[in-house]
């Protein structure tokens, strides 16, 4: 398997198969002993931005402070997680709860509930 | 980067405002539209409020086109004849907006007689500074 | 049986939505100004999309990826970004131009200027997406373009010489005017190969769910409601180089263009004219701004479908309603839609290498499409047309601007 | 030490003796049970195509311009990579010791 052609932005599914976003970095412990391991995939925002330009990475998690649903870390999903690596990449997880669908669910509460029509109060 | 230099220079010295032949295509475009469309609404093809609009802005495009065009009249013609021809269309357009306010056909067709002499005038001229470019 | 039903639904769409603002105005300018001399523009133009839509199609039911999933996943966020912001940049100039057409078709019908029509039909255009379904949206806004056909019954009432208008396929130099010439072709290159199309047709065929089985139907739609598609553009500009042409009328404006049909349909020329452009530039504003948010949410991996609430794909809902919102901003100013139009299509075609290069890799992707990959004539036909619109492109968009 | 692997793709090496050996492109990886262990780091202008799954378009565009150019990919294995600064990666080994994946 290779990490940049068959894991790095694939998407990724949740438990459910809802979509969570894409594989936005990976992150690998590289240790005194033994090969390099990958330990996290990471989602959204900050890396995706660190990527382009490390300027505009810190402009973003500047303004992710001031604005939005204000997390201080990206989401971070252990490898341990991964189900399979196909067309997508597979999780053993529920998107809500790792952060990943922070922006999605605010998005949600804060703006498109508001607007009539824009669909249910409560889920769940 | 010396060369880029170079072709932009060109290209801005190469740019130029349209020419008197140009102005002259507008002016009938124009003219042209309006007789269209006149004889559209004598037909009660198009509806009054737009034909009204249309024939006043073809007006104002006429006034605007000629007023650049007359600034510097082209040497192979007439200044006086084109400023005559352009004011005598001009008259007219504005006398057929009026008419299709007041819903009057029967002056509306005479005006739009008299405008297609006006076409005829115009055309002859765009000819003549055509034929001596 | 149902196939039948899609594959004739498909070409049907196809057909009602192929004419928006852009093809209306750039092959109307171009009959009035230059006869049939540019109709290989159009002809060039539409055999490239049939090539792109049938790939975008046949990405979508073998790989199960849109395009833009694709792009995506295999040159990686930095590289998507820049497609993103180019591709989203134009596709929203173009959007202006639809709403713009939507306000000027009003404007001729009431006699109330476009500027006022910007934020009710902005809001219209939201609601049904807001409400509506994909084949909804899809279905009934191109069955509504149908009305577009009457430009083939006006050409074919003038008597067109058919000779003439055959030689007009090939490409000929103009005897005076060649930047106005050229910046035409552009335009009408980038009116045909609308990047947009083969996202929403790719997105399309995600949402419908296509596999394999589709690739035959996938093949004829394409070939078939193109080809129709593009003959209507043909018919507008043979309309306009009969009807405008030997009166002298240039399309400068709008008022002008609505004079077109009028010689050859006397009675009903005008309101034909009046619904044609309404009815194809709000199918065309809803498939862009589907284009743009699909565009967003496939690239970043949100959750997307035109047939759930909004609240279940937030962002989804929330991207389309801030670029519609943001798209009647600079029509309440009055902003001349023409203008916009004509720029945007040459935009487009000056864009076009941006996301068809990276599409051309990915159709020859064998991990995407094993063997249903790119045969060497729709490399070489995509290829090449790319690479003459955008050459073309950049070399009369400058002149236009520095000249006009 | 953590690494952002997505940070590494596109920095050029240098090998033990400082000569420039190419970009990292992509990673070898084996996935075992809930793991997954590096076992290869490749670069140069070979791996960046392979990565993008593009030989079918770059092969017989080169053989048609009959370039002979033979693309350089090296396949470094875990062992001969020093990432104690992930923005200059070294290689422990010098360039001729490496082998040539391909």
């Amino acid at each position: 398997m290779h990490l940049v052609r068959d894991v790095l932005d694939k998407k990724l599914m949740d438990r459910e198969d809802c979509p969570m976003g894409r594989v936005g970095g990976l992150v690998m412990h590289v240790g005194e002993s033994g090969p390099p391991r990958v330990t996290h995939i990471l989602v959204g925002g900050p890396t995706l931005w660190m990527r382009i330009h490390p300027a505009l990475g810190r402009l973003s998690s500047a303004l992710g402070q001031m604005w939005g649903p204000r997390r201080k870390e990206p989401a971070k999903i252990p490898w341990s997680r991964v189900e399979t690596v196909g067309r997508e990449v597979k999780l053993d997880v529920e998107g809500k709860d790792t952060g990943a669908l922070d922006w999605e669910i605010w998005v949600a509460r804060h703006i498109i509930e508001h607007i009539p029509g824009g669909g249910s109060e409560e889920e769940e | 980067m010396k060369r880029l230099l170079f072709a932009t220079v060109i290209l801005l010295v190469s740019c130029k405002p349209p020419t008197p032949a140009e102005q002259m295509d507008a002016i009938l475009s124009w003219v042209g539209s309006a007789i269209v469309l006149g004889n559209g609404w004598l037909r009660h093809t198009t509806p009054d409020t737009y034909t009204r609009q249309t024939l006043t802005l073809s007006h104002d495009q006429l006034r605007q086109i000629g007023a650049e065009l007359l600034k510097s009249p082209p040497a192979t013609i007439d200044s006086t004849e084109l400023d005559g021809a352009l004011t005598r269309s001009g008259t007219h357009l504005a006398r057929m907006a009026q008419l299709v306010e007041a819903r009057n056909s029967p002056g509306f067709n005479q005006v739009l007689d008299s405008l297609e002499l006006d076409q005829k005038a115009l055309k002859q001229l765009s000819d003549k500074i055509e034929s001596s470019q | 049986m149902k196939k039948i039903l899609q594959l004739s639904l498909g070409i049907i769409t196809s057909v009602g939505g192929f004419l928006e603002i852009g093809s209306v105005t750039t092959a109307a300018q171009a009959g009035a100004q230059f006869g049939y001399k540019l109709l290989w523009a159009i002809l060039l133009g539409t055999l490239c999309l049939i090539f792109l839509i049938e790939m975008s199609g046949r990405l979508a039911a073998v790989s199960k990826h849109t395009i833009v999933d694709a792009i995506r996943e295999r040159f990686g966020f930095p590289f998507f970004f820049f497609v993103l912001l180019g591709t989203v940049l134009v596709a929203f100039m173009v959007l202006v131009a639809e709403l713009g057409g939507i306000g000027f078709a009003l404007q001729i019908l009431t006699g109330i200027r476009f500027p006022w029509w910007a934020l009710p039909v902005s809001f219209v255009v939201w609601l049904l997406m807001w409400k509506g379904t994909f084949s909804l949206i899809e279905n009934g806004a191109s069955l509504l373009g149908l009305v577009t056909v009457s430009f083939v019954v006006a050409a074919l009432r003038l008597n067109p010489d058919w000779t003439s208008a055959a030689s007009g396929l090939l490409p000929t130099l103009p005897d005076d005017d060649k930047s106005k010439y050229w910046f035409l072709a552009v335009s009408i290159l980038g009116a045909s190969i609308s990047p947009y199309l083969t996202f929403f047709y790719s997105s399309g065929a995600i949402e419908d769910k296509w596999d394999r089985t589709y690739l035959p139907i996938n093949r004829v739609i394409a070939a078939f409601g193109m080809t129709f598609g593009g003959l209507l553009s043909m018919a507008v500009l043979i309309v306009a180089a009969l009807a405008l042409r030997p009166k002298g009328i240039q399309v400068e404006t709008f008022q002008q263009a609505a004079l077109m049909m009028t010689t050859a349909l006397p009675k009903w020329g005008f309101y034909l004219f009046a619904l044609s452009m309404l009815f194809a530039c709000f199918g065309a504003a809803l498939e862009i701004s589907l284009a743009i948010s699909y565009f967003f949410s496939q690239g970043f991996g949100w959750n997307w479908s035109e047939d759930v609430e909004p609240s279940s794909d937030a962002r989804f809902a929330f991207v389309y309603t801030l670029i519609i919102g943001f798209a009647a901003v600079p029509l309440m100013f009055g902003v001349d839609p023409i203008k916009i139009t004509m720029m945007s299509m040459a935009l487009t075609s000056a864009t076009l290498p941006l996301a068809i290069v990276p599409f051309l890799f990915l159709m020859n992707d064998p991990i995407y499409l094993g063997k249903h990959r790119n045969g060497w004539i729709s490399n070489t036909v995509v290829g090449v047309v790319i690479l003459i619109s955008f050459v073309l492109a950049v070399v009369s968009i400058p002149l236009e601007i520095m000249g006009g | 030490m953590e690494v952002n692997v997505e940070l590494l793709i596109g920095k050029k090496v240098h090998d033990a003796d400082g000569n420039k050996v190419g970009r990292i492109e992509e990673f070898r990886v084996t996935e075992t049970d809930k793991a997954c262990t590096l076992d290869a780091y490749l670069i140069g202008a070979s791996a960046l195509i392979q990565r993008l799954s593009a030989w079918t378009l770059v092969r017989p565009i080169s053989r048609a311009l009959r370039s002979s150019n033979v693309y350089s990919v090296y396949e470094v294995p875990w062992q001969d990579m020093d990432l104690t600064d992930p923005d200059r990666p070294k290689l422990r080994i010098a360039k001729a010791d490496l082998r040539r994946a391909r």
